[in-house]
């Protein structure tokens, strides 16, 4: 175990992962010799040369695209966005071609590709760079959609991402880098499709990942004053989604919040509510409620994005109805 | 290098392979055995076995949704293509990519793609992946003259060139995009101009005349294996059927498409290989064996079952 | 009234739209000389001319981006894609463009640009060409998303939608083209947000919009026939959503399924689904059901088309599994 | 026809006030005041001035999150531009967009944008809605030179060339994309010459000399008004402070830039102005002009009201 930020984990999962496999290699913008605007790639240029550690142009959709083109010819791409928003220009490729090309040839091909953005809120960065689509992705058959929350997880399942042999979008988050835990040393895989219980809790069940899932934990030891015991799940895995552990969790606490920071609308709440209510239609003695980012762009004063994303009270509140 | 002439007799058969076979998609088509898509590749043979031909089978390969002629070419197989078409369990992709998505990667054919320009990173992808391996493979990217509008187009380009990537980009410059001229929607109608615009060694060549565009192809493949970087080519070519089936055609004059039809790659070839001597016997028996190539895979797609529906949701992920 | 196609009928409210306000003008491929790949834009460059009826390059980016320019200067732009497979290459300007401009502007600017394009599957497309979006448009803040089923709602919703004054995605469906019905000659404007009961029934409700309520009427008269009596709402509008007149039938019918072609993770039907759960929680007397495309991608051949796309006959046996 | 000497004080003022500005800015940031992003255009004044002066207050402006400069050249209240700045409900935004969105038709401004080379084609087509209300109108598209490998960049270029649009697409580069200098990643430096491949007049000027900023684009912008259709200029400029707040700016030496400081446009400016006789004082007094602008623009902001949460929720729709 070593203590480690969320930034650090993750370079330690390229770093372990380009050693062990030669076919690993990044591209993305600034990640060579400045080391990434987030520091993740820091160091990997001086380690594995500029051949394996590209800096490209601003152009994510040519070099999403050449990563699926080298996974397809058997590398192990790891592409870097800057912000999860510019997947919007690679939207193509991202959702039209690596996604779809193994079904469309029958499963002759194989695309292991690993697309790395961090994305969210809560720093002012406006409604350009302050999105989260993992929502969306969800929505894209041939995706996988990883979402770790803990530096521990970061490095975990980027790992697992790069061995998985299929598209994976990484989701991180912009306020999570700089969080520090405790991270195993070298070779440690987090599954993927495996949520974690992170909070015991008889009362309520708390669904959440990546940022938002802190706010759960805080909203948690809130709600225990008040003699609320909030059991709380850390997803990490977006899709394929872990509905057995939701489902044992609810049959004990039956009640159910879902909280993410995508927009609630057509958002990974409603997902898990409705598979709740068609696999479970009776273990809910209050109904399920989700949190997600209000329905408009993510404004930049701080009034504004503070009322606009799910906080920590909101948490508290939402969950203390349900005891009303 | 060119295209040593004892192997024109191959690629008169290889061209009537691919014409025959679109002949043969259409009839079942208009038999309604074929739903979908299918964008005819009839007139642009010459550029398809050209260029595949130019490079070897473990060489990278993306085209479009008109690439049945390159896929063939390249060595997809016909009975593959064929059961694909008709949807059959058997096909290349079991049915599950139709006409516009020919994948074959024991031959290099890293996919057909139905979105303009989409492939076109991939082929330079696994440019680079040659590159980063210390192989000496080449990819080929075909795609039409109206992908050079398409923004993936220049990014691939761009980086195509600064990475010095083993990549040939080839531009089959038939004259239409779907039902409109690209004189009216391309500003600069030599689309090798753009090419030449980062600096990457782009000229054109007659795209029906399967010799000049092997010779073309082969000059860039040896500077690509040589460490020499990416090339385009623009191929002048033309689409002697509408986009796809049920085009009206109201773009074009009749005359128009009479005069191409004498400059054809396939008129072209045969009378190439009559000046050197092959008699009309010869050309006839090249001619039957495409005939026989066709209808034996015809035959295997029609005896080929459908996919069980269960399939449906397989090869999704590996 | 005059009976016309579902192209016809947009064919009209073209014409009238472009006739009563200068400031309306199209873009897109094909829409001019030809007429259209679906016919929907033909003779409407011999009415008003090439610089009113713009045949555009395959740069969807690019003339949806002048789209929006243009709407920002104070024109009424309706752009056409293909097919809506293609708002991935031109996604940036949708949602991080047309979407959000007005609200970063902190309202100073409008963006009066209707999008159209024709989704879905059934023709054997293949799975870049198959593709719905309008649950993905519902996740977008500061997008209108309409989904016509009827040629009468086809061309009344598309006047109210170039009228609206914002981005409206206007979704078409490649098997409506043809279908026929009566359309209000000359003024008549569908309004946005206002769902329909196409059908009255006390047993169950089922909610759908666009190809599907097609389906979905079919399979209610199948269900008739064994005594089950469905309600059938045409939601019309996907966002904003409807929920007055679902929330409505499900008091007397409380029993709810929702259909659609988008696939079903993330999906509109997970979302109404979630919403009555948390504002009628007791009103369903059976689990809400919601049928979406499979989790994978639209394949090409039929019979796997057909079991990847919701049928008539998954409707009827969703509805009758509500009876068991 | 040149920029009047009699308005270079004014000129020198305005550049001043955007300096100024920046500097207001980065000390509000230092103490906290100010979130999210900070992308100053210290040392690129005169590329803002001598292109929006070029133009009408009704004719189109689209920039980037680094076009401060340009959005109070064209017209911005300091005052709004300030309030935005610090998040206040007086802000040209109301704090909804902040540093990156800087947007006021009233002057033209259509909008700043976070999106590399987002806003070419608004800029494109408010030129083509001048077009077909037959106005005069013209758009001015600021971008940096890393958006020339942004696949929307291409796709506007072609656009308005077909289509003779009267849009001015002025690419300031300053070298460096980020932290990347832009040479590792273009292929073609001289990003003019790409718009001369779309057939579209190209050229390069000094981007730090704002009487031949103000001249190039003056004569783009009559040419455009006159139906001669869009013009690419690319100005050599150089960005002076890091990409951002926090830039380590390990990707060049103190050299460079101190060499960048001798030749950046407000000192050539003041040169000149001695050249043409006005004093010390002349000058002085200009600065001081610009400086009580920004005071007061500060004041103002300072003492506005931040926003009432409940507004995040108006504004979505007109
Ligand atoms: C991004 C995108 N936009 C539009 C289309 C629809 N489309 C299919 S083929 C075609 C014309 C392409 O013309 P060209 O590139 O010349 O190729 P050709 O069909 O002539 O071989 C268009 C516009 C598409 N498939 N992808
Ligand atoms: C599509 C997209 N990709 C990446 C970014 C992140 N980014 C912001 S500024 C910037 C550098 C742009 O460089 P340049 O165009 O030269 O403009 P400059 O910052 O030098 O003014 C990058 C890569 C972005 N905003 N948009
Ligand atoms: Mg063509
Ligand atoms: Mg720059």
């Amino acid at each position: 175990m070593t203590m480690l930020t969320y930034a650090q984990a993750l370079n330690a999962a390229l770093r372990e992962e380009m050693q062990a496999d030669t076919r690993v290699f990044l591209m993305g913008e600034d990640i060579g010799h400045h080391g990434g605007i987030f520091r993740v790639t820091q160091g990997l240029i001086d380690i594995f040369g500029a051949a394996r550690v590209r800096d490209t142009p601003i152009s994510e959709a040519g070099f999403v695209g050449m990563g699926i083109g080298a996974a397809l010819a058997g590398m192990r791409p790891v592409v870097e966005l800057l912000f999860m928003d510019f997947a919007l220009v690679a939207a193509d490729q991202i959702v039209n071609q690596a996604a779809k090309l193994r079904y469309m040839a029958g499963g002759t091909v194989s695309v292991p590709l690993v697309i790395r953005a961090q994305q969210g809120g809560g720093r002012g960065n406006g409604a350009q760079h302050s999105q989260s689509f993992e929502s969306w992705f969800a929505q894209v058959p041939g995706l996988i959609t990883l979402a770790p929350a803990t530096p521990a997880d970061a490095k975990g399942l980027l790992k697992s991402a790069i061995r998985a042999g299929n598209p994976v979008v990484f989701v991180e988050h912009k306020l999570l880098y700089n969080t520090k835990g405790e991270v195993p040393d070298g070779e440690y895989l987090t599954p993927i499709g495996k949520a974690e219980v992170k909070r015991i809790g008889r009362d309520v069940t708390i669904v959440s990942y990546s940022r938002t899932l802190l706010s759960a934990l805080e909203a948690a030891e809130l709600l225990a004053q008040n003699g609320i015991e909030a059991e709380v799940i850390d997803l990490r895995t977006i899709e394929p989604l872990d509905m057995v552990t939701i489902l044992e969790s609810i049959k004990s606490t039956a009640r159910l919040l879902v909280v993410h920071e995508s927009h609630a609308n057509c958002g990974l709440g409603a997902e898990i509510i409705a598979r709740v209510y068609e696999q479970l239609p009776n273990a809910l003695v209050a109904p399920a409620r989700r949190l997600g980012a209000k329905h408009v762009p993510i404004p930049v004063a701080e009034a504004l994005e503070h009322s606009v994303l799910p906080q920590t009270a909101d948490i508290v509140a939402a969950v203390e109805a349900m005891f009303d | 290098m060119p295209l040593s002439p004892d192997r024109l007799p191959d690629a008169y058969r290889q061209m009537l392979v691919i014409r025959k076979f679109e002949e043969a998609i259409r009839s079942l088509y208009q038999q309604g055995k074929i739903r979908g898509s299918f964008h005819p590749c009839v007139g642009q043979e010459a550029t398809a076995v050209g260029g595949c031909w130019a490079v070897r089978t473990d060489d990278y390969l993306t085209c479009t949704y008109r690439g049945h002629g390159q896929a063939l070419a390249k060595g997809l197989s016909v009975r593959a293509a064929m059961a694909e078409m008709l949807g059959k369990a058997t096909g290349c992709s079991k049915g599950k990519g139709g006409s516009m998505h020919f994948t074959d990667p024991s031959v290099g054919l890293l996919g057909a793609n139905a979105i303009v320009a989409g492939g076109l990173p991939h082929a330079a992808g696994a440019a680079l992946a040659a590159q980063l391996e210390k192989s000496d493979r080449v990819a080929l990217a075909f795609f039409g003259e109206g992908a050079v509008n398409q923004g993936v187009f220049f990014e691939t380009l761009n980086l195509a060139a600064i990475w010095k990537l083993p990549v040939i980009f080839i531009c089959e410059n038939n004259r239409y995009s779907e039902m409109t001229p690209s004189h009216a929607t391309t500003a600069t109608v030599e689309t090798y101009k753009r090419g030449g615009s980062f600096g990457i060694p782009a000229s054109i060549v007659d795209g029906n005349d399967v010799e000049a565009m092997y010779q073309a192809v082969e000059a860039a493949v040896s500077r690509a294996r040589d460490g020499g970087g990416p090339s385009y080519l623009e191929a002048a070519t033309y689409r002697l059927w509408g986009h796809m089936m049920g085009d009206p055609e109201i773009y074009r004059t009749k005359e128009e498409v009479a005069r191409a039809r004498e400059v054809e790659p396939i008129v072209r070839l045969s009378r190439r290989l009559k000046q050197l001597g092959h008699s009309e016997d010869d050309l006839a028996r090249l001619e039957s064996e495409a005939a026989t190539i066709i209808a034996d895979a015809q035959q295997f797609a029609e005896d080929s079952p459908v996919p069980d529906p269960a399939d449906a949701l397989t090869d999704v992920f590996a």
